[in-house]
């Protein structure tokens, strides 16, 4: 039944990647990729897979189209370059289309509950996380414990997106935002936006702290609940200017939070070595290991919030405080 | 019927052939960045063709149900760790797109590549 | 006797709804000019999402999933028509003239 | 609670966690001082690892303890160990002797930035090394690259951007191939770890997706680790980032994801892909000829003298390819044998180009005429350094070369036309070392240049030590011999 919705998206996803190619105008290819990842994300909700769907509409449909506009606005909005070596490309990418197709023949079917992938190393999560950490959402509990490590390299790879763009845009001649007049244009025509702005802010922050602290029992997460939080700042800052917004929450503050997620995270995996166990070994952390399991997810979780919320931030301010040349 | 089974991995297929089409084709850079999320989000739509299970839900085990068919949570854990990868890199991709910007005056890459023709 | 009566109710909303969002698709596509066509779409798209939410919301019975849809049904109508008006008037300042009956001498619209 | 059974754990987790510190260092000299500790601090580690693993201890470490299949673990054998050596000691000579230089080409208000991304480089390059797990090599692997994009782009040069943007398109398509293939193999086997997927992969190894997951993962890496064709992104690359960050770079970078595609193919593929091991020598053996000579020739007519040694960087990438191409034992022990030496001989090569950057303003072969006078300790160096590279006798490079040519010539006839490649791309590299050294000694300084000094002392130093330790073990070649020995029994010991 659900191969028909499957379907149905599947071929709405192609189209719009078509349309993203062919497209001259930017920043329509830009509004187009994000309707791509919405749609990919209700493709991954259908696959049962909560988690990545929040996650993808999050941060693939919320935060790449800011960071991809406000480059936008400093660079072109129109392509100009013409397709080079249009049918050799065509030639050379068909030929690895036609090796993944011969590859699909010997896959699993779509939903085959005896493939090999749920043979071997899932069942064991499913029985082990009720016993071992007792929460619900078993994709959490493999997340942040079962593969901690994994995650903690997530974290800095964030970590490293965030100094990168620091370090890229902190260079020479880019014209500092400070001694650009506030008065955004056409204050007064902002009025209605303004005032719904200041309504749903507060409700965002919530459902994004509701999201970060229900990660255990549902959907939610570190990852899904900084993008949430940061695009309620950004929100703030598209609205109010971007002078309110670094008052409310400074640079120097942002990277802050950036390096106090992944800190926080990193020191809670050296502690459970001080404490006796292996490297975020969680179940030393307290005398009943499952408990102990809890609280260091629930711990690395809001870590890894605070570093993605400070990250993302971070980036968007980098790039709207480079006034365009043009 | 049976073969729609098959149709998610021929998506990804598709989407894979348009993005790495698009990486190599299109001369602006933004363009380029563009080709290259979706070239990675077609992989995503492979890991998580994976994890459905016929009749399964998502892997929340709830007190009371016990005879539940779950999905695999393995290959959602590796992709929520890719998606985030995936921003990583076009977030710096972009970053030195609007650095050239500033340098070079344009993001076509043959006109980059003529500016740096002449020393 | 009474979810049967609950069902057809959720039912006829849905396919109302969805008959309010074809509309608006179709607005969309055949009228003229930029602010006709996003007249279209945000109207009709804003009393689709009435109608489809109330629908499910009757699916969905008394539950907290209830109580959650209707939180999302005043979330998009709050968003749904700041988002319209905000791109019209982003649309008016990037100087999209609208057509206006009247001759183009009259002072134009920006004060 | 001894700290040696959390040594491999500690290996990756002290870079890691002291990157985020070292950008709230604000004072200029600070963040120097605190990358160049750690990662003295990590080279430390990576030698107590050798030793640790030359006794026999393999550093098993289950993270989070769970266990293998389940958890992810790490695991450190020979062949790690000689990675971890070079990865780390390289950072530390670029750090130690690379102050000055840096300093000229990065701002200070931008240092701690550039240090904290410096330290996220070597703690992603040693995760992968130490890792044993698919997926995690692939997270570590987007850390080190990432990392390594911000530190291109980080010098004065405005060509770094174009180069340093084509270096992240293709790496990051090199990246997504990986894990497409890392995909299909769990797809078909269910399971991540190396050693696990190893055993798993009998009995589906005749089916499609394992042998398009092989295609894919070998040129994912091989376009990670600038083998021939997919080399392009790496002479710019090298020849626009800060000198500090080539010698980092160019050291130890794309040797890694070789280490990773030579894990791959001999542990998860040869012993269970009927014929891949002529599949795999097929593919790599003619691309090793190929860049061996187009690179080599490439460098003969390059003028600029960072993009010469970065096209020669390709061709020795194509001596250790052409090594683990001929899968035997000798192959490999060469093979290894020559990215220890390699990382030995081009570390020094570019420490040297450092110094002569501080002098000259240009590293273009004609600014350099008369190096040979004015930085004559420097140019010394460089000599020392190219003889190592050419595999004159006595020197680091001669002991590689002489294993690879013992490897090739059990090979038969086949053996007898290799061995004439090496030889004659020896005397290729023979040319173009020479025509540095025929510029700096042979040919009058410029007028304007007659008041370059000496490069800065610690730079001096470094360079000095990095020229020494090319004789060293050219001399005393015991200890890399019998660790890259004992990785190709441990590589092919897995085949029976």
């Amino acid at each position: 039944m659900i191969i028909f919705f499957a379907v149905f998206l599947l071929t709405l996803l192609v189209i719009t990647a078509i349309a993203i190619v062919r497209t001259e105008n930017l920043f329509v290819a830009v509004m187009l990729t994000s309707i791509f990842s919405l749609l990919m994300a209700a493709n991954f909700f259908i696959l049962d897979a909560a988690d990545v769907a929040l996650t993808e509409a999050a941060i693939g449909a919320g935060v790449t189209t800011v960071i991809f506009l406000s480059a936008l606005s400093l660079t072109a909005e129109r392509e100009r370059s013409q397709t080079t070596a249009k049918w050799l490309t065509i030639g050379v990418v068909s030929v690895t289309a036609l090796v993944l197709m011969y590859a699909t023949f010997d896959k699993p079917l779509l939903g085959d509950p005896n493939a090999p992938v749920h043979q071997h190393v899932a069942p064991w999560y499913l029985e082990n996380t009720p016993i071992l950490i007792d929460i619900p959402n078993v994709v959490t509990a493999v997340l942040s414990s079962f593969r901690g490590y994994d995650t903690l390299g997530e974290v800095f790879v964030v970590f490293a997106a965030c100094i990168g763009v620091l370090f890229l845009l902190s260079a020479g001649n880019g014209i500092k935002a400070e001694d650009e007049t506030p008065k955004s244009q056409g204050l007064r025509h902002h009025l209605i936006p303004k005032v719904v702005g200041r309504l749903l802010v507060p409700f965002i922050v919530l459902f994004g702290l509701y999201v970060q602290f229900h990660g255990e029992y549902g959907p939610g997460g570190g990852f899904q609940a900084g993008a949430i939080i940061a695009t309620a700042f950004i929100l703030h800052a598209l609205l109010e200017g971007e002078r309110a917004a670094l008052a409310a929450m400074p640079r120097a503050a942002l990277l802050g939070m950036a390096v106090a997620g992944a800190m926080l995270y990193g020191m809670v995996g050296v502690v459970c070595i001080a404490l006796g166990g292996n490297f975020l070994d969680y179940s030393v952390l307290h005398s009943n290991p499952v408990i102990g399991q809890q609280i260091g997810i629930i711990v690395i979780e809001a870590g890894v919030g605070i570093t993605v919320c400070g990250a993302l931030l971070s980036i968007f301010h980098a790039f709207t405080s480079r006034r365009g040349l043009n | 019927m049976e073969l729609l089974g098959y149709y998610n991995y021929w998506v990804f297929a598709i989407l894979l052939v348009i993005g790495l089409y698009t990486v190599i084709a299109k001369g602006n850079l933004i363009k380029k960045l563009l080709g290259l999320s979706i070239f990675q989000s077609a992989v995503f739509l492979m890991y998580i063709t994976m994890n459905k299970v016929e009749g399964g839900t998502a892997p929340i085990i709830l007190k009371g149900a016990t005879d539940q068919i779950f999905s695999n949570p393995l290959p959602q854990v590796l992709i929520l760790t890719a998606i985030v990868v995936g921003v990583s890199t076009t977030a710096v991709g972009l970053a030195i797109v609007v650095r050239i910007k500033e340098t070079y005056g344009s993001i076509e890459e043959h006109q980059i590549f003529e500016a740096d023709q002449t020393p | 006797m009474i979810d049967l009566i609950l069902d057809g109710l959720s039912w006829g909303l849905l396919m109302l709804g969805s008959g309010f969002v074809v509309v608006g698709g179709i607005g969309a596509l055949r009228l003229p000019s930029f602010y006709t066509r996003m007249h279209a779409a945000s109207l009709t798209d804003t009393m689709g999402t009435i109608l489809i939410l109330a629908g499910i919301i009757l699916q969905a019975g008394l539950s907290l999933a209830a109580i959650k849809l209707f939180a999302i049904l005043i979330f998009l109508l709050l968003t749904g028509p700041t988002a319209t008006y905000a791109l019209a008037n982003a649309a008016l300042l990037s100087g999209v003239k609208p057509e206006l009956d009247c001759d183009e001498s009259e002072e134009p619209l920006k004060k | 609670m001894s700290l040696v059974q959390h040594l491999s754990a500690l290996q990756v987790v002290v870079p890691l966690l002291s990157a985020p510190l070292i950008v709230l260092l604000r004072p200029p000299g600070l963040a120097w001082a605190a990358a160049t500790a750690t990662s003295l601090m990590a080279f430390t580690i990576a030698i107590a690892l050798a030793i640790g693993v030359s006794n026999g201890n393999n550093f098993a470490y289950e993270m989070g303890s769970w266990p293998a299949p389940y958890g992810i673990t790490l695991g450190v054998d020979a062949f790690s160990a000689i990675l971890l050596l070079i990865t780390t000691g390289a950072s530390s000579f670029a750090l130690v002797g690379g102050k000055r230089s840096i300093d000229s080409q990065v701002e200070a208000s931008r240092q701690p930035l550039f240090y904290s991304a410096w330290l996220l480089l070597l703690a992603g390059l040693v995760g992968i090394v130490v890792a044993t797990d698919a997926f995690n090599i692939f997270v570590f692997m987007e850390i080190s690259s990432l990392a390594s994009y911000v530190l291109i782009a980080g010098g004065p040069d405005r060509r770094a951007l174009p180069a340093v943007f084509k270096y992240l398109i293709m790496g990051t398509i090199g990246a997504t191939f990986y894990l497409i293939g890392v995909g299909l193999i769990y797809m078909m086997t269910g399971t991540l770890n190396l050693a696990d997927m190893a055993v798993r992969i009998q009995d589906v190894s005749d089916q499609s997706p394992i042998l398009v997951a092989a295609g894919f993962i070998t040129i994912g890496l091989a376009l990670k680790a600038a083998v021939f064709p997919l080399h392009l992104w790496l002479p710019n690359a090298y020849t626009h980032a800060p000198h500090a960050v080539t010698v980092f770079l160019a050291a130890c970078a794309t040797k890694v994801a070789l280490y990773v595609l030579i894990r791959f193919d001999f542990i998860v593929f040869q012993p269970n892909l009927a014929g891949h091991a002529l599949q795999f020598a097929y593919f790599l053996m003619p691309l090793a000829l190929l860049a061996i000579i187009v690179a080599s020739a490439a460098a003969l007519f390059e003028p600029n003298l960072k993009r010469l040694l970065a096209y020669s960087s390709v061709a020795q990438i194509g001596y250790i390819s052409l090594g683990a191409s001929l899968v035997s034992k000798a192959g490999l022990t060469a093979s290894v044998l020559h990215i220890f030496n390699h990382s030995l001989a081009k570390g020094a090569l570019f420490l040297s180009v450092a110094c002569l950057a501080m002098g000259f303003s240009s590293t273009r072969l004609e600014a350099l005429a008369g190096a040979g006078r004015t930085m004559p300790w420097t140019m010394a160096a460089f000599t020392i350094a190219g003889l190592s590279l050419i595999g004159v006798p006595g020197t680091a490079g001669f002991i590689s070369k002489w294993y690879l040519i013992s490897a090739v010539l059990n090979e038969g006839a086949l053996g007898v036309g290799l061995a004439a490649v090496i030889v004659v791309s020896s005397l290729m590299a023979a040319v173009y070392i020479w025509k540095v050294i025929e510029v700096a000694y042979f040919q009058l300084p410029h007028d304007g240049s007659t008041a370059v000094r000496e490069a800065p002392i610690e730079l001096l130093a470094v360079t000095g030590l990095a020229a020494l330790a090319n004789i060293y073990y050219g001399l005393f070649s015991d200890v890399p011999v019998s660790l890259s020995s004992d990785a190709a029994q441990l590589l092919l010991g897995v085949t029976p």
